[in-house]
């Protein structure tokens, strides 16, 4: 067994136990770290690919951005918690099996008959000098500079619907009004609250 | 590397409507935001003279050759600009009918215009896209905007259900249509459509090539399938149908069907046109399972919205039906059809928008009754639109499934035509249904009909087209087979 | 050496979790989202994989379109999520079925 | 625009005209119903005067190009087998619009109109010569009988429209099927290409048994019968007389157009089944036809019985002559070209009759119907006291429909028992049970409503008919009786054609 | 010059028809009748002409065609004249009678409502049996069977108030209807095996038919008994005779017109007019023979129990007719005839007797409620003896000449069966003596039983009903002893009548035999007929008049045989059971069951239902939650790669361990 290989079955195997855990995990927030780990094999994979500017990219923006985000959603809407029960009654196993047999039926397919070594053999490793990065962009503002601007499009969309559906007023703007604020009183800005004493129905 | 690759800015040209698109919506983008409530209508207007402008850009690309820009990515061909107009006229439309739905129902606001426009921008790329990339592009930003699309009615928590469970499985069905599309790439070793094709109809293609060219086509078929709605992959059509505001569910089922197709004919006909032999038994399996479960399960249905929903199931089984003759006139028989169906469903829509008013949907079959009394016109568009769908002469409905028909039986399919017009018969009964709450029922409640005289205007067009395109059919027909 | 075979099957092993994720969860719609993350993963190892093997470099861009989607799906997915939780106060996946039938 | 395009277009967009008067100005509407409808009826009768009965040939043809892409052209033309349709219709028109006179409170112009958009309709059928023109008139013409049952219709009328549209959309989508398969085979739609069309024994099976959906559901034949009970029952007194006089027709000629010219070798290899149906139909419905309690469900049912004798005619030619191999026809176990002939012009002649006697027996029951609002036989009896002069229309009707000579009803079944008995005395033996349970179940409904004491003091204050009433019927009875007394001119105007499509039918394609 | 004769017979109580149906009310009831009588006295004075032209100047027979009713190739339908000396005699038959009903009905219908129109309905009937029996092919032939029929339907259903009226003419209609059912298919064979419906072509043609055979019968058997059947049905021959007796509850004329001198003899008519087919099949000649038997005699011994005096006179018409039908079995055509002329003129005057009866009793009819009338009604006291005379065949009279004629043809027959039939037809003389003195001796001799208001008004009837009745009773008296030998011997009929005289010899027996009518009176008295007959008389006196009690005596001893006579042998109760609830056991068992159960319940709306039952199965597959669709896309996902992978026509992949 060669080094690569040891560093590919090590990192699948956290790539898979880590992606199984996510989807067995209980709890959100821990399903989003299981997620984040499993970033990181498929990251350490894609190196192993010569993809060096992908794999950081997916550690920088996705792990670094997106799954903060799922972070930030999950403890705001506080929703880690109150999703405890976890059922997975009936359909685990026939999911099983169903998930099963098409991992083997798509072995079949994508065995080594097809692509083993002796099919495809494994290009040579780049020189030292070799930028993934250089590479890509050469690339990403020519040849691809039309999906590139579609991308563009693509977040701007995303910025639109975002805000669109998460704001929480009017998505008009806000505006002072002066004299609502000189004509303000007290009983406008301050309630009373009459507080009983809690009982221990909270404990 | 850098010397290989030439721009020649005179080729942007041929890509100006989507150029035009993209700057007005920024312009529209900007200056919503400087509107104050009063002045909200020119968003609209602004919207509908920049639909009306790209379509004139797109119109006056018709007949112009066959030219690939963007390092093979983008191709213009009169498909690509005759779906541009009818999609830019279809989108129109439905801006006069969705105008009037967004007012009663006060969900106007400038953002709605923009996401349908960036969705336009999104199908247009579709429909030009020539490499896998810009198609699967092409299609998230189309379903990106859909789902904000259908979510922006955020105190409904129908529609936000519908936007979920599209996005759920619009998300799943990505990811199928990527896995595909990596293993033409593998396998092929480019993404381009072009090479793609000049790969798979090499005479010598290998055992080893053609599995996973097909293994690939089935994840590719899953995912142009689910955009269709196609059975088994139809799952969320009826819930995003009910669940979206009308005037969503209503471009939902119009424009973006197009597109799906354009998309189809790009990837399986353009791409893979000669593996054919593997692709349209599949085809036709899910196409007729779409034509029959559409059928039966629309019979049940209350809530015309999701009777329509399952309706544009069986509809996508005939347009698939088209593709499984493998000849260059049964895709033409298959355009023709997608674009009648475009006309109906709007002014199906057109018709349930039109009775629309604050609080009342009139989405449900009952809501209908005593129609034709209170307004016999609008009951007689409905009635043309219904039996249109049906497939009753003299309506284009008729003529687009004939013409499916004659395909599939000249391309020797007798059963799956029997089968088709079997199951055509039998979703009769529920346009019928309508038919009958419309003219044979007395009214339960007092029908207005408060909408503009524009909106009826152009409904009664809309119809109306039904009928004359039906009565001389041979223009459009000649018009969808010239584009293959 | 590491196979191309190893890396399809590899990444086919953790599709198949993602998509069996999607369905055997029924706690909360974010595990969802986080399913459908794993598929493109996976989809993207295949792309850089086979990019990796062609020496070709456009299956390593398609990646880099495919993670700039992935960015914005997920924020509109969130956004819907958000909306959905304000609307029904939950988002457990048991009780999106209003629209059924 | 030439004569036949005039009579097609004339009652569409005269129709339409009538809507767009609308409800409210009804009686404009009812005077300019009429009018039109007189009119299509007189431009229609210089088909008669101008038709030369000597050629099988299509007269007054029109041919324009409509779907050039599939070569299908607006081709219209008639021969001796249409013709006489397109009178009836014409005729058959003018009599529901005057029937609905007064009768009709809802909707009037609609009503009117409906009627004139689908006699265009019809005579769209009946003079097509191109399949997808065909196909198009046929299947458009179901649509105003739809919404005629449908909004004016009975109790029941939301059930019997719906399944009158669908029983015969099915039908007729096989049709559509196999015309489609012609088309590739031949590459043409033109129905008389279509006759010319060489076809396979196993493609003539299929193309027949599809046809034969369509057109049975339409004739209608056992056992896809069922239909038309629920139909005329529900339907309006004009919608049945149209109904029966005219749409059921559209299968007889279906059957005279399509199925013998372009399917004879499986004509005559299912000849015998068809046969078979077509007696069940006479003997079983005749038995179904006495027990009604329902007027017009019984003259429903007789109708189907009725209507049996016109597949009988057409098909028992099979069995009394055949193509020799010299192309010179033989007849089987002594047959007679005449035999066949009986049983092909009977089957005409029946069809023109039954247009009207039905037309007469449903106007009869809804002159009753408008009085008493109901169907029931029950309700009734003693009529004649109180209606008199109805009651000998009734009985002139009644009788005819009995097959009384004299009458127009006579005429075909007696034509048709004589064919059918060289074909196989058995086929006339059970034709001719007709006689009996004919007349057992239309006389003793007469005897129930019309003769006996009252019963029901609400019959003794029936007014007898109006003018407008009598008028009707009186022209129904003059046409019965004059078809009874006189039927050659008739035979004369359609021989030609009907000889033609006899050496068709015997003329085997393979 | 004859042509416009011919058509003028039949136009002219047609147009009386039309005048009286149309407007008679507008022209009311002295004009109406004027007009019909007038059309049909036309048509008498013509047909006497016609009677005179044919017959007495030996004329030539006329047949032509009026106009074409329907020409397909070859094959000519025409409305068309045949006429000759059995028309000829028809003709004068027919018009006289029916001239005297028009009269009589000026007094008979004097109070009824429906007046003109009864004139209208008679005026019909005439104008439909000329056509039928100046017909010269059979689809006119066919045209006015049937047209009598109707006609025949409408009067019996006169008095549609009456249930038994409306039920009787019903049941006339169908079982005509029965009886045509044959004809028209005898009808269909002729056409088929001749290619024609012209009298006279076809009977050129019957070599062609000669040694075919269908059915295992020769062909022209089969064809002569299918006609056989429709004669069975209009001339009321057992088992189809069930409808004559109910066709009484029509007013009186009719009786006597329709259902006793004319429309019933049809049937004898067709069968004398298609000799030449009948000549040629023993069988079907022994059926009529044997058929006509039965009728004489058992419809004669129901006679004998009826009160009603219409009733009884009606089964004397049965009993009759089967005598003709006798008549024509042993080929004795001109007989049957000569029979069906006397019949006409005797049993129309008893009928109309009987009518005057009716009409000064008040409409009643029961002949145990009247007696002694002979004083009060002398004129038809009178009239009626001698038609009863005649009806007896008692020498001298019209019916002795025709009917010793009869029973003496069947003793020369050498038919199988004539025999028996023989002593039928010699029984049927005693009984026919008995029940009709029965019904005379009870109604015009004895005490009187009439109830005491009706013996008040007790009165002869008007002229316009004792005219007819002397009109009647001269014919009835004197026409057989005129006509007989003409008739029978000396060819009046030898144009239209055709005998295989070498097969049946019965006739040239008959005029070996035959010395004149003077000597037939003579020798009747050594005749066994004529005691049968004196024996009859005999009976009905003691039985009626001398001893009555005997005769409920005889009841009470023979009650099964009376009641078999009462109840009409069963057949009105086996037609109930069995045709009339059969067949709408039948109907309803067709039609719930096979139509609505099976056809439209289980078929058509079973498979709707089926749509919608598969349509609600699938439904709920859509559960709404989004863990179920995303399982159903992954499992058609496996569906499909499976299916793709290893199933179709070749399977990219094949597993191998």
């Amino acid at each position: 067994m060669t080094f690569d290989q040891i560093l590919f079955y090590v990192f699948s195997f956290w790539f898979v136990a880590s992606s199984l855990a996510m989807i067995f995990s209980r709890n959100a927030a821990k399903a989003v770290l299981f997620l984040i780990l499993s970033f990181f094999s498929a990251a350490s994979i894609w190196i192993l690919l010569e993809a060096e500017f992908l794999a950081i990219i997916l550690i920088l923006v996705y792990v670094g951005a997106v799954m903060v985000l799922f972070l930030f959603v999950i403890k705001m809407l506080n929703i880690d918690k109150s999703t405890l029960r976890a059922k997975f009654t009936g359909y685990l196993p026939l999911g099983l099996i169903v998930a099963v047999i098409i991992i083997a039926e798509m072995t079949l397919v994508l065995g080594g008959n097809q692509f083993g070594l002796d099919v495809v053999s494994a290009p040579a490793r780049h020189a030292a000098d070799y930028s993934n990065i250089t590479v890509l962009a050469m690339q990403l503002y020519t040849t691809y500079v039309y999906p590139f601007e579609l991308a563009a499009v693509l977040l701007l969309l995303a910025i639109i619907a975002a805000i669109t559906l998460v704001h929480r007023n009017d998505v008009s703007r806000k505006k002072q009004s002066i004299s609502e604020q000189v004509s303000v009183q007290a009983k406008d800005r301050v309630r009373l609250v009459s507080i009983t004493s809690p009982k221990k129905e909270n404990k | 590397m850098m010397n290989t690759f030439q721009f020649d800015t005179a080729s942007l040209l041929v890509a100006l409507p989507e150029i035009f698109l993209l700057s007005s919506i920024v312009v529209i983008l900007l200056l919503d935001l400087f509107l104050t409530k009063g002045f909200k209508q020119v968003t609209y207007y602004l919207t509908q003279a920049s639909l009306l402008i790209t379509g004139i850009l797109s119109y006056s690309l018709i007949g112009q050759p066959e030219t690939l820009i963007f390092g093979n990515s983008f191709i213009l061909d009169d498909m690509a600009s005759v779906f541009k107009v009818f999609m830019m006229g279809a989108a129109m439309v439905a801006m006069v009918y969705s105008r009037h739905y967004l007012t009663q129902h006060s969900l106007f606001t400038g953002e709605y215009f923009v996401l349908v426009l960036l969705s336009i921008l999104g199908m247009m790329v579709m429909v030009s896209g020539y490499s896998l990339l810009t198609l699967y592009l092409g299609l998230e930003i189309l379903s990106l905007s859909l789902y904000t699309l259908i979510a922006i009615a955020r105190k409904r928590s129908s529609a936000i259900e519908a936007a979920l469970k599209y996005f759920v499985l619009g998300a799943i069905a990505s990811g199928l249509l990527l896995y595909g599309m990596s293993m033409i790439y593998g396998i092929s070793g480019s993404i381009n459509i072009i090479d793609i094709a000049a790969f798979a109809s090499d005479s010598n293609l290998g055992s080893r090539e053609t599995l996973i060219i097909n293994f690939g086509l089935v994840f590719l078929v899953i995912g142009i399938a689910f955009k269709l709605g196609a059975v088994p992959f139809h799952m969320w059509v009826p819930d995003v149908y009910e669940g979206s505001p009308t005037s969503v569910t209503m471009f939902i089922s119009t424009v973006p069907k197009i597109a799906a197709v354009a998309m189809l004919v790009r990837i399986l006909v353009d791409g893979l046109g000669s593996m054919h032999a593997y692709w349209s038994d599949l085809f036709m399996i899910i196409a007729l399972l779409s034509i029959a479960l559409g059928s039966v399960v629309a019979l049940m249905q209350t809530n015309i919205k999701r009777m329509f929903a399952y309706s544009t199931i069986s509809h996508v089984g005939f347009v698939m039906l088209g593709f499984v003759t493998g000849v260059v006139t049964g895709y033409g028989a298959a355009t023709f059809y997608i674009l009648a169906y475009v006309l109906m469903s709007l002014a199906a829509f057109g018709v349930i928008i039109l009775l629309n008013k604050k609080g009342f949907e009139a989405d449900q079959i009952s809501d209908y009754k005593g129609l034709s009394k209170h307004s016999p016109w609008f009951a007689l568009m409905m009635l043309v639109v219904m039996l249109s769908m049906a497939g009753v002469p003299p309506f284009i409905g008729f003529y687009s499934k004939f013409f499916i028909l004659q395909q599939v039986i000249s391309a020797g399919f007798v059963t799956v035509a029997i089968i088709a017009v079997v199951f055509a018969v039998i979703s009769a009964y529920y346009y019928l249904q309508i038919i009958k709450s419309m003219y044979f029922n007395d009214a339960e409640q007092e029908l207005t009909i408060t909408a503009p005289m524009d909106m009826k205007l152009v409904l009664s067009i809309n119809a109306i087209l039904i009928l004359v395109v039906g009565l001389f059919p041979d223009f459009w027909m000649r018009l969808s087979l010239s584009l293959f | 050496m590491v196979s191309l075979s190893d890396y399809l099957i590899l990444s086919a092993i953790i599709f198949c979790i993602g998509l069996v994720g999607i369905f055997v969860n029924r706690t909360n719609i974010i595990i969802l989202l986080m399913c459908v993350e794993l598929i493109l993963v996976a989809v993207n190892t295949n792309f850089i994989a086979f990019s990796y093997f062609l020496g070709n470099e456009a299956g390593q861009i398609f990646v880099f379109f495919i993670l700039t989607v992935a960015a914005a799906e997920v924020a509109i997915g969130l956004a819907i999520l958000t909306l959905l939780f304000r609307n029904k106060g939950t988002i457990n996946v048991d009780v999106t079925n209003s629209l059924k039938g | 625009m030439e004569l036949l395009s005039l009579l097609i277009w004339l009652p569409i967009l005269g129709g339409a005209l009538v809507i767009l008067i609308g409800n409210d100005r009804a009686d404009t509407a009812k005077w300019l119903s009429v009018a039109i409808s007189v009119v299509i009826f007189v431009m229609s009768l210089s088909l008669y005067t101008d038709f030369d009965s000597t050629t099988h040939l299509m007269q007054f043809e029109e041919k324009a190009s409509w779907i050039s892409y599939f070569d299908i052209n607006y081709h219209i033309g008639v021969d001796g087998i249409s013709m006489p349709l397109i009178i009836l219709t014409t005729f058959s028109t003018i009599l529901v619009i005057i029937a609905g006179w007064e009768v009709i409170t809802r909707r009037t112009a609609h009503y009117m109109a409906a009627f004139l958009i689908m006699e265009g309709l019809i005579i769209g059928v009946f003079s097509s010569l191109d399949a997808i023109l065909f196909y198009t008139f046929w299947e458009a013409s179901l649509i105003p009988m739809l919404l005629i049952i449908g909004i004016w219709g009975g109790d029941n009328r939301v059930y019997a429209a719906i399944k009158f549209f669908l029983y015969t959309f099915l039908g007729s989508v096989m049709l559509l099927v196999s015309l489609i398969y012609m088309y590739t085979k031949g590459g043409s739609f033109s129905i008389l290409d279509m006759h010319n069309l060489s076809l396979t024994a196993a493609e003539q099976a299929w193309i027949f048994w599809a046809f034969f959906v369509a057109f049975a559901v339409k004739v209608p034949m056992f056992p896809v019968h069922t239909w038309l009970p629920d139909a005329h029952v529900q339907a309006p007194t004009g919608g049945s007389v149209i109904l029966a006089a005219i749409m059921l027709k559209m299968g007889g000629y279906g059957f005279f157009r399509f199925s013998l010219p372009i399917t004879p070798d499986a004509s005559l290899q299912f000849a015998d089944v068809v046969i078979a149906l077509s007696l069940i139909a006479i003997v079983y419905i005749g038995f179904v036809a006495l027990v009604q309690r329902d007027m017009k469900k019984l003259i429903a049912y007789s109708s189907i019985s009725h209507m049996g004798f016109v597949t009988l005619g057409v098909f028992a030619l099979f069995f009394i002559l055949k193509m020799g191999a010299d192309g010179n026809i033989i007849s089987i176990n002594g047959g007679s070209v005449e035999g066949a002939l009986l049983g092909l012009e009977g089957a005409m002649v029946q069809m023109i009759s039954h247009g009207f006697i039905s037309a007469a027996m449903f106007l009869v029951v809804g002159v009753l119907y408008d009085r008493l609002h109901s169907r029931e036989i029950s309700t009734y009896g003693g009529v004649i006291n109180s209606m008199p002069k109805f009651t000998g229309f009734a009985v002139l009707f009644a009788m005819a429909n009995a097959g009384l000579p004299g009458t127009s009803g006579f005429v075909g079944e007696f034509m048709v028992i004589l064919g059918a008995l060289q074909a196989n005395i058995w086929y006339a033996v059970l034709a001719a049970t007709t006689l009996i349970v004919g007349a057992a179940y239309t006389l003793w409904m007469v005897k129930r409503v019309f003769w006996g004491p009252v019963t029901n003091p609400a019959v003794e204050t029936l007014n007898d008919i109006n003018g407008r009433e009598f008028f009707v019927l009186t022209i129904l009875a003059l046409a019965v009786l004059i078809m009874g007394l006189y039927p050659q001119p008739v035979i004369e105007a359609i021989h030609s054609s009907i000889e033609h499509l006899l050496n068709q039918a015997l003329t085997s394609k393979l | 010059m004859m042509e416009n004769i011919y058509l003028t017979i039949a136009l002219a109580p047609l147009l009386g028809a039309i005048i009286a149906g149309f407007f008679g009310s507008m022209l009311g009831r002295t004009a109406t009748h004027t007009i019909t009588i007038l059309g049909v006295l036309v048509s008498t004075v013509l047909a006497l002409v016609v009677f005179n032209h044919h017959v007495l100047e030996q004329g030539a027979v006329f047949n032509q065609n009026l106009y074409t009713w329907m020409q397909i190739g070859n094959l000519n339908v025409s409305i068309g004249f045949l006429v000759d000396n059995l028309t000829s005699v028809m003709l004068v038959v027919v018009s006289f009678v029916s001239l005297m009903v028009h009269i009589y009905t000026v007094g008979y219908m004097h109070d009824d409502d429906g007046y003109t129109k009864f004139f209208s309905y008679i005026s019909l009937f005439t104008f439909s049996m000329f056509m039928l029996v100046m017909s010269n092919n059979f689809m006119q032939l066919f045209f006015g069977w049937e047209a009598v029929g109707l006609v025949s339907y409408l009067l019996i259903g006169f008095w549609h108030h009456k249930e038994s009226a409306v039920e009787a003419n019903l049941k006339a209609f169908i079982v005509n209807r029965v009886g045509d059912f044959g004809f028209l298919l005898g009808i269909g064979l002729v056409l088929s095996f001749s290619g024609s419906l012209d009298y006279m072509e076809v009977f050129t043609s019957l070599d062609k038919v000669v040694g075919q055979s269908l059915w295992g019968a020769d062909l022209i058997t089969v064809i002569c008994l299918l006609l056989f059947v429709g004669a069975m049905g209009k001339s009321a021959q057992v088992p189809l005779h069930v409808w004559l007796p109910g066709s009484m509850e029509g007013p009186t004329p009719i009786s006597a017109l329709i259902h006793a001198a004319t429309m019933v003899t049809a049937g004898i008519f067709m069968v004398s007019r298609m000799s030449p087919m009948f000549e040629l099949s023993d069988v079907a000649l022994t059926v009529v023979m044997v058929v006509g038997a039965i009728t004489a005699l058992f419809m004669g011994l129901l006679g004998i129990v009826q009160n009603d005096i219409k009733k009884v006179v009606a089964y004397s018409t049965l009993s009759q007719l089967g005598y003709m039908t006798v008549a024509l079995g042993v080929s004795a055509y001109s007989v049957a005839i000569f029979h069906l002329m006397t019949h006409a003129f005797f049993k129309a005057l008893l009928f109309l007797a009987a009518g005057s009866v009716i009409v000064a009793m008040h409409h009643q009819q029961d002949i145990r409620k009247m007696g002694g009338l002979r004083k009060k009604m002398p004129i038809t006291y009178w009239t009626a003896l001698i038609g009863t005379l005649a009806l007896i065949g008692f020498p001298g009279f019209a019916g002795f000449y025709s009917k010793d004629m009869i029973i003496e043809a069947v003793h020369f027959s050498s038919l199988p069966y004539a025999d028996w039939v023989y002593y039928a037809v010699i029984a049927g003389v005693f009984i026919t003596a008995f029940y009709s003195f029965r019904m005379f001796f009870l109604v015009f001799h004895g005490k009187s039983r009439v109830d005491h208001h009706t013996e008040e008004h007790l009165h002869e009837s008007t002229p316009s009903i004792t005219f007819p009745l002397i009109a009647l009773a001269i014919p009835s008296a004197v026409i057989g002893y005129f006509t007989i030998d003409p008739m029978l011997f000396n060819g009046w009929l030898d144009n239209a009548i055709i005998i295989d005289a070498a097969k049946h010899a019965s006739m040239t027996e008959l005029s070996k035999m035959f010395h004149g009518a003077a000597a037939m009176i003579s020798h009747a008295v050594f005749t066994v007929p004529f005691w049968m007959m004196v024996g009859g008389i005999v009976a009905a006196w003691i039985l009626s008049l001398y001893r009555t009690q005997w005769a409920d005596w005889i009841q009470k001893t023979f009650h099964r045989t009376n009641y078999a006579l009462e109840s009409l042998y069963g057949f009105d109760r086996f037609n109930e059971i069995v045709f009339v609830n059969g067949i709408k056991k039948l109907g309803n068992l067709l039609w719930r069951v096979s139509d609505m159960g099976l056809i439209d319940k289980i078929a058509v709306n079973g498979s709707a239902r089926l749509v919608g039952f598969i349509g609600s199965v699938v439904r709920p597959i859509q559960t709404g939650y989004v863990y179920h669709y995303a399982f159903f896309m992954i499992f058609s996902l496996l569906i499909i790669l499976t299916w793709v992978l290893f199933a179709g026509d070749n399977p990219l992949l094949s597993i191998e361990f």
